[in-house]
């Protein structure tokens, strides 16, 4: 995208309070975009804004002066600067991913937002812990035990321990769960040193969701012989060829997908049918989050497992379970 | 001519080190960029293309006139304390959960939210300032060390006992609006910050020139010794400097929560102490000068945000001109011949006459 | 509790220090070799950084280790010379420098990686790695051997490096010459020596030092490089050198409790402890370190100063 | 035997424009003793730091046994067999005597390493060779400072010097070290080496010297034999007057004793007992003169009689209060003040302006403040008048008082302290490396305060001016009182020799000898 395209097509942008090559969030959105821009007529811009917090209300104050017809922010640090731009700006629509604007704060009829249920997905990929560690699988150990590295002790990375240790019990009631922070998100070193002490403890099962730290949990996986799990992007298809030792022990991640979502948001913009002015919540039935069912998780994980999987995903579609979080709570 | 250009010889040097700079900037643009001018002049103009930009100069520069200013209090006393990262962080913590668990009438409040984060910076100040004061414990170490503490007791603080649940992020409780301070001009988050940081940098500089205290800490900077031999306490003024250093530097943290984010939402160390190095080196330790040093890496910050937004040219890069510009301001011996020249031929000059 | 009280006093736990502290051992003598020349240097943050960088980056278009060691290498030489030329020739201050130094590595490498691959996709270069090793005879001492065998070649090279530093600066002419700037620089000016050329040296000699150590985060500890890798050890080494007053063994001593205190939290992580408290813990140790070793360095002045008191006391005593 | 070095037209600015040479020519003979005096400022060291390459000229030529020479850095001069002696040592503190001899030629071990044990013969084959003992395997820092004095020399003869620059070596040493040293610098010629000796003590100068160079206000004013030149009239060239050398008379009448010092022990941090059981009184209107080599406990005596060290034991009195654990400002304002013995390191702050270092012990005077300012026009006022009045020559009170040379700086802190009015004036070396013109001065600024009644307690290494100025002299060796004079006007210099050297000590009873 981004060629001066006719004024009449939609013009489309993205701002994300990072940078590209985070492989999870931000190269999720910034896929969307390009999805979006190869199928429609639109013309579309990605704004990276770094990592400095401060840059980010001045940035959006400035593009939302800029005439887009839509503008995609995402995360909750967000949701605030947008819910007065969109005030200011009610002409453009706004759409908020991974969070939600306060409806009952005012008049957001321009912004439409999407929020995952990741504790969902984590239940989900917590069950499969819970059965792997007590199955006899090659990488499985006796202990029972399994472990979640996180990156900081905040309520988004907790959401996915709340979903994860939930799933886990579900299946296996008695199975001994070990919890630990990095304390940031770019640490891998200190990340492996924390997946290989909860080895070393007796985890056979690795969930880490904590950015560039948790690759360094993968990577302890991968070298003790245990089973680890990705979160966000499909960790095990972006090792595959790099990393093939890593990636043989990512059983499955824990997938956010938030280019199907832009996708599916903008494809219903177009149509007319998007629900301008409300909140959608993306959760495993939506395709919001899910598994990756890649050929690594076909080939490690026994279609008995699979179908009681596929049963709680059934489940947590009828209501028939439900997931605790950790947001708002 | 001569006479001139030696009268403003520091000015003329720092002129011509942003220049180069700014060329050296210009030729990187250049190399990454597919249509440079248009990135140049976004980088060079784009912080005065509206009033919200120019604004953000200002919003900038505020908490890092805060932090300059209070570690300029610290090197004039040879005091190289570069904890005012730490400081600013863990004391708007504190401020912050102050504000969300009082209430009262602004009038009441602001002043009050300021003196108790105050008390507190000075408090954490005072940890390094003592050690150093009373076993000559390395400042900068433990400096180092306690921004690092300051980071993990500040989160463990809001997250624990202050944070708000409805959020999905770590953050705490909104500020009550009596702990706001008003923003001065619509649709900028320009606040009332800044002209708190102007009365700081005022009052500092009269507090370094023009009182006891300050002639102390000075001498205590300039040389240790003399200023024992003179019978100065030089104890004191070290605890007095850690105190005033953590003071207005957490000060400045609690300000930039106050006047634009309105709630703690800081999950890592934001670099406004580090900023704060800076500036108190560019403006050689005086304060008033602090504040021009604080409102130019403002306009390089614009400049760069302009970039990022207006161009081509990657965020990263931006980081890379930035760090270029600093280093070539505070390179001191830069000119420095030149200038060593001209005054040895006026002299000789002057006694052939 | 038991159970975890087994897993600290077990040979993995040991193991673990030791890799841990790899990693502060090399900037750590960084900082000491420049801290004996009289200069402080906090940026070897930014020096290890960019040899993590470039150690991956050569090594995936190379596929050689050597080459990959050694543009490393060259890399740390390169940014500690350039720290030197700013604050030697050009007169900045050294902190600023290496403030400034640390945001240029932070930057710049993210954007070689832009330009090298097109993108800041990380995990997908995967970086060759230094081998591990292990020491046949070593290995079979009961205990010790288990805890000292079996290591990343560079945690080897670590220890060596401090030998390595202690020859350096007490059995060389250099390290005379560095010890003799830090003390008297005037001393060493009047005897002829280039003054500036000796801390440049040292300033080199440390960009040596903190690459062995961005190299072993990313091509040992793990295999690819991602940004800010370094997080904090270039800083914590400053810690370690001063607590082992630059000596060598002091050093080596104090990036081992840094790395100590280190694994206990890593071990300790998964007690019920909020975990902001535990990641706190390394730092508020090394203050308490700090001030309980300077206060005993004290000591003796505190001694006659309360000898002193004891005696105006006793003299009061007499008086009345 | 020609000349070695001949210097022509030199010139030398520094970059803040003060020309500290101007239009200089001197030849230097070799195998001679060639003596530079002037004023504290005339240039003497700038014309000497030229020929080591450690500053460069404007303009002008040098030539070393008649070949160009324009060294850049040290290292070309010390190539050139050029040594220097500075008048500040150059010593790295925490080294060897042998490291620090050996330093920037280092003996090497299979090409690599340095080889410490080499040095440490070399050191020792070298201090024998030239009869200059020091101990080659100890720290700079244990030892005193006529000792490290020997280090330096040493180490411009392992340099191999043919030209040896002495930039006032005698300021630190004791009059038989003096002789050692005047001894080995005799042999030295002998062997052929040449000498640039610089000194204030006129009185060395016409002891040692073949030539002399007289300086003055950055030019040469002559250069002639030595014997073709007697003291007076060296001095008077040097500062353009007719210089007194007398001993000033006793005062008329001596008031009680202002300061009383009982059995003071002290320790140094290192352990040593520097200072043990001392005694002594001083009254208003006399001035108490302490002789003794440097580094026997001296030092650490003045700095627990102004609170900058604790005591041991002991009391020291200052009128009836004990002070001796109060802080230097309670001290200060109980009267006493202080001519510190280093005053780079102590006396001044060297880069703040003349005025702020004026008032270090009174910015917080009414006069000059109140707790909400410092008024800094009367403090301007305040230094000027003292600098009138103390003759300093200095541009603007505002300019850093480390732009004024040396002896100027000193009477800026003897301004200071004398016109604070205090009762007890504690001087320590208050005339060191100071011109013959102001070394007068000085004096008679010190004898003036004496003679308003106050108590005046000197320590000076210099023996002519405690036997110039001293109503009583005692001798301390050793960290003790080894010999007590209760009238200075019948002691000599060699009186005071053997009980400097420890040769020689009066027995305890009868410690009140007149000599
Ligand atoms: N580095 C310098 N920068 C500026 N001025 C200097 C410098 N060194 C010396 N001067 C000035 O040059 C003049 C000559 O100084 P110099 O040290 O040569 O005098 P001197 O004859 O050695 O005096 P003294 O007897 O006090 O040692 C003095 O006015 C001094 O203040
Ligand atoms: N950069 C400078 N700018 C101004 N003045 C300087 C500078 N550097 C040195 N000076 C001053 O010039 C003088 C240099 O003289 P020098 O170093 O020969 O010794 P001195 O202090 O004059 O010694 P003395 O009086 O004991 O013989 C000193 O007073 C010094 O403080
Ligand atoms: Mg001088
Ligand atoms: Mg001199």
């Amino acid at each position: 995208g981004g060629q001066e395209a006719a004024s009449d097509s939609t013009r489309i942008l993205l701002y994300l309070n990072g940078t590209r090559g985070d492989q999870s969030f931000f190269d999720s959105a910034s896929r969307g975009i390009e999805i979006v821009s190869q199928q429609f007529d639109v013309e579309t811009r990605i704004v990276e804004g770094g990592y400095d917090s401060s840059a980010w209300q001045p940035d959006l104050a400035q593009l939302a002066g800029g005439g887009w017809d839509i503008i995609i922010a995402g995360t909750w640090q967000l949701a605030e600067y947008v819910q007065d731009l969109a005030v200011q700006y009610p002409e453009t629509t706004f759409i908020v991913y991974d969070t939600s604007v306060d409806y009952s704060a005012g008049d957001f009829s321009n912004v439409y937002s999407i929020l995952y249920s990741q504790n969902e997905g984590s239940f989900i990929v917590g069950a499969l812990a819970g059965m792997l560690t007590a199955s006899d699988l090659d990488r499985a150990r006796s202990g029972n035990t399994i472990g979640f590295i996180g990156g900081m002790d905040i309520p988004v990375i907790n959401d996915f321990r709340v979903g994860f240790e939930q799933g886990a019990r579900q299946v296996n009631p008695n199975v001994r769960i070990l919890a630990a922070y990095v304390g940031n998100f770019n640490d891998p070193a200190r990340g492996k040193e924390l997946a290989l002490a909860q080895i070393e403890q007796g985890a056979d099962v690795i969930f880490a969701a904590a950015g560039e730290s948790g690759l360094g949990a993968l990577e302890a996986a991968g070298e003790q012989n245990v089973f680890s799990i990705g979160v966000d992007s499909d960790q095990y298809m972006l090792l595959r060829d790099s990393q093939p030792n890593i990636a043989a022990a990512v059983v499955t991640s824990m997938l956010k997908n938030v280019d199907n979502s832009v996708v599916y948001a903008i494809e219903r913009y177009l149509d007319g049918t998007l629900a301008i002015g409300q909140a959608e919540l993306l959760g495993i039935r939506e395709d919001g989050v899910g598994i990756a069912r890649n050929e690594n998780f076909e080939r490690i994980v026994p279609q008995a497992m699979i179908d009681e999987l596929d049963r709680l995903i059934e489940m947590i579609d009828a209501g028939e379970i439900v997931v605790d979080t950790a947001i708002g709570q | 001519m001569q006479q001139f250009l030696l009268k403003h010889f520091e000015a003329i040097r720092t002129t011509i080190a942003i220049l180069i700079g700014m060329l050296i900037c210009i030729l990187l643009i250049i190399l990454v960029s597919s249509s440079p001018g248009d990135s140049i002049s976004t980088f060079l103009f784009g912080p005065f293309s509206s009033q919200r930009t120019i604004a953000s100069i200002f919003e900038i520069a505020t908490p890092i006139i805060f932090t300059g200013v209070a570690l300029s209090i610290a090197f004039q006393a040879e005091q190289f304390y570069i904890g005012a990262e730490g400081a600013f962080y863990i004391t708007a913590a504190v401020g912050t959960a102050f504000a969300v668990s009082t209430s009262m009438p602004w009038f009441f409040h602001i002043p009050l939210i300021l003196i108790v984060s105050g008390t507190f910076g000075g408090l954490w100040g005072l940890v390094p300032g003592y050690l150093k004061a009373r076993f000559n414990t390395s400042e900068v170490v433990t400096a180092l060390m306690l921004n690092f503490v300051a980071l993990y007791a500040g989160l463990f603080l809001i997250n624990n006992f202050f944070r708000d649940r409805a959020a999905g992020f770590m953050v705490s409780f909104r500020l009550p609006e009596s702990a706001e301070l008003p923003r001065l001009i619509d649709r900028t988050r320009i606040h009332w910050g800044v002209v708190l940081a102007l009365l700081v940098a005022l009052w500092a500089y009269y507090f370094l020139y023009h009182t006891r205290t300050g002639y102390e800490i000075r001498t205590v900077g300039h040389n240790q010794k003399f200023a024992r031999f003179g019978g100065i306490n030089v104890f004191k003024v070290i605890i007095i400097v850690h105190i005033l250093t953590g003071a207005i530097a957490g000060m400045g943290g609690v300000v930039e929560i106050m006047g634009i984010h309105r709630r703690f939402n800081w999950q890592d160390l934001p670099g406004q102490g580090w900023d704060g190095v800076i500036v108190a080196i560019i403006g050689r330790n005086h304060p008033l000068y602090v504040v021009a040093a604080a409102v130019f890496l403002g306009y390089l910050r614009v400049g760069g945000q302009q970039l990022r937004l207006m161009s081509d040219v990657p965020f990263e890069l931006v980081l890379v001109i930035q760090s270029a510009i600093i280093l070539l301001i505070t390179a001191r011996a830069f000119l420095s011949q030149w200038e060593s020249r001209m005054v040895i031929r006026q002299a000789g000059e002057e006694a052939d006459a | 509790m038991t159970s975890l009280l087994d897993s600290i006093f077990s040979v993995e736990f040991l193991f673990a220090v030791l890799r841990v502290s790899t990693p502060l051992i090399f900037p750590a003598l960084g900082v000491a070799i420049t801290a004996m020349s009289g200069n402080i240097n906090i940026g070897l943050e930014g020096i290890m950084l960019i040899a993590a960088f470039t150690g991956v980056i050569v090594s995936i278009y190379t596929e050689s280790l050597m080459l990959a060691l050694l543009a490393g290498v060259a890399s740390g030489i390169f940014f500690g010379a350039a720290l030197g030329y700013f604050h030697l020739k050009l007169k900045a201050d050294i902190i600023l420098a290496a403030v400034a130094l640390n945001f240029l590595a932070s930057g710049l490498t993210i954007f070689l990686l832009i330009v090298i691959t097109g993108g800041r996709n990380t995990s997908a270069l995967r970086s060759l790695t230094f081998p591990s090793f292990s020491i046949p005879l070593l290995r079979s001492i009961p205990i010790l051997g288990p805890v000292l065998s079996g290591h990343n070649i560079m945690t080897y090279v670590a220890f060596l490096s401090v030998l390595v530093y202690y020859i350096v600066m007490f059995k060389t002419p250099l390290g005379l010459r560095i010890r003799a700037v830090g003390q008297n620089p005037d001393a060493a000016r009047s005897v002829g020596i280039d003054v500036d050329r000796v801390k440049l040296y040292a300033l080199m000699i440390s960009g040596v030092f903190g690459a062995l150590g961005g190299l072993y985060l990313s091509m040992g500890y793990v295999s690819w490089f991602s940004r800010d890798m370094v997080a904090g050890r270039g800083f914590i080494a400053v810690a370690a050198a001063t607590m082992g007053s630059n000596l060598s063994l002091g050093t080596l001593l104090g990036s081992m409790l840094f790395g100590l205190v280190n694994t206990l939290t890593i071990y300790i992580a998964s007690l019920d402890i909020p975990s902001d408290l535990v990641q706190s813990i390394p730092y508020l140790a090394t203050v308490i370190v700090l001030a309980v070793y300077s206060a005993r360095n004290f000591a003796p002045r505190k001694r006659r100063a309360a000898h002193r008191r004891r005696q105006r006391a006793q003299a009061h005593g007499k008086d009345t | 035997m020609g000349t070695i070095l001949s210097i022509r037209d030199l010139w030398k600015i520094y970059p803040n424009g003060t020309i500290a040479n101007q239009d200089v020519s001197v030849d230097i003979e070799q195998g001679s003793v060639h003596a530079i005096v002037g004023e504290n400022g005339a240039g003497k060291t700038t014309l000497m730091k030229v020929v080591f390459g450690i500053t460069q000229p404007k303009s002008g030529s040098i030539s070393l046994r008649g070949k160009p020479f324009a060294p850049s850095q040290p290292s070309d001069a010390i190539q050139a067999g050029v040594g220097m002696v500075h008048q500040h040592l150059m010593l790295a503190p925490e080294l060897t005597v042998a490291e620090n001899i050996v330093l920037g030629v280092e003996p090497k071990n299979a090409g690599v390493f340095f080889d410490f044990d080499a040095a440490v013969r070399t050191a020792r084959d070298i201090s024998e060779q030239y009869q200059l003992s020091v101990p080659v395997d100890k720290r700079i820092d244990e030892l005193p400072v006529g000792t490290r004095q020997r280090v330096e020399i040493l180490k411009a003869l392992y340099r191999n010097a043919e030209l040896l620059i002495l930039d006032e070596p005698t300021a630190v040493l004791t009059p038989q070290e003096t002789d050692i040293l005047f001894q080995t610098l005799d042999r030295l010629k002998e062997q052929g080496k040449t000498i640039v000796f610089i000194s204030h003590k006129l009185k060395e100068v016409k002891r040692i010297a073949d030539t002399v160079t007289i300086m003055r206000a950055a030019k040469v004013v002559e250069t002639r034999a030595a014997e073709e030149l007697t003291i007076e009239a060296i001095a008077e060239r040097m500062v353009g007057h007719k210089i007194d050398l007398s001993r000033v008379p006793a005062p008329e009448q001596v008031g009680a004793a202002r300061l009383s010092v009982r059995n003071l022990c002290m320790t140094r941090d290192d352990g040593v007992q520097a200072v043990k059981n001392v005694s002594f009184e001083v009254a208003g209107g006399e001035i108490l003169g302490v002789a003794g080599v440097e580094g026997n406990g001296q030092t650490e005596l003045v700095r627990a009689l102004v609170g900058l060290l604790p005591v041991d034991s002991g009391e020291i009195l200052v009128g009836s209060s004990d002070i001796a654990s109060l802080s230097p400002k309670e001290i200060r304002h109980l009267g006493v003040s202080h001519i510190p013995e280093d005053r780079m390191e102590d006396g001044v702050a060297p880069l703040m302006s003349i005025q702020e270092n004026i008032i270090v012990d009174r910015y917080d005077k009414p006069a000059f403040s109140t707790r909400l300012r410092i008024f800094w026009k009367k403090v301007l006022a305040h230094t000027v008048g003292l600098i009138t009045d103390y003759r300093v020559r200095a541009g603007s009170p505002k300019h850093e008082i480390s732009s004024l040379s040396g002896g100027n700086i000193q009477k800026c802190v003897v301004a200071r302290e004398l016109s604070a009015d205090p009762d007890v004036v504690v001087a320590s070396q208050p005339t060191r490396g100071v011109d013959i013109g102001s070394w007068e001065h000085l004096h008679s600024l010190i004898v003036e305060a004496r003679d308003r009644g106050r108590a005046v307690f000197l320590v000076s290494a210099d023996l002519d001016e405690i036997l110039k100025l001293s109503t009583r002299i005692i001798v301390m060796y050793d960290g003790e009182i080894v010999a007590r004079f209760d009238d200075a006007s019948k002691v000599t210099a060699t009186d005071l020799g053997p009980y400097m050297l420890g040769v020689k000590r009066q027995e305890a009873d009868s410690a009140a000898v007149s000599a």
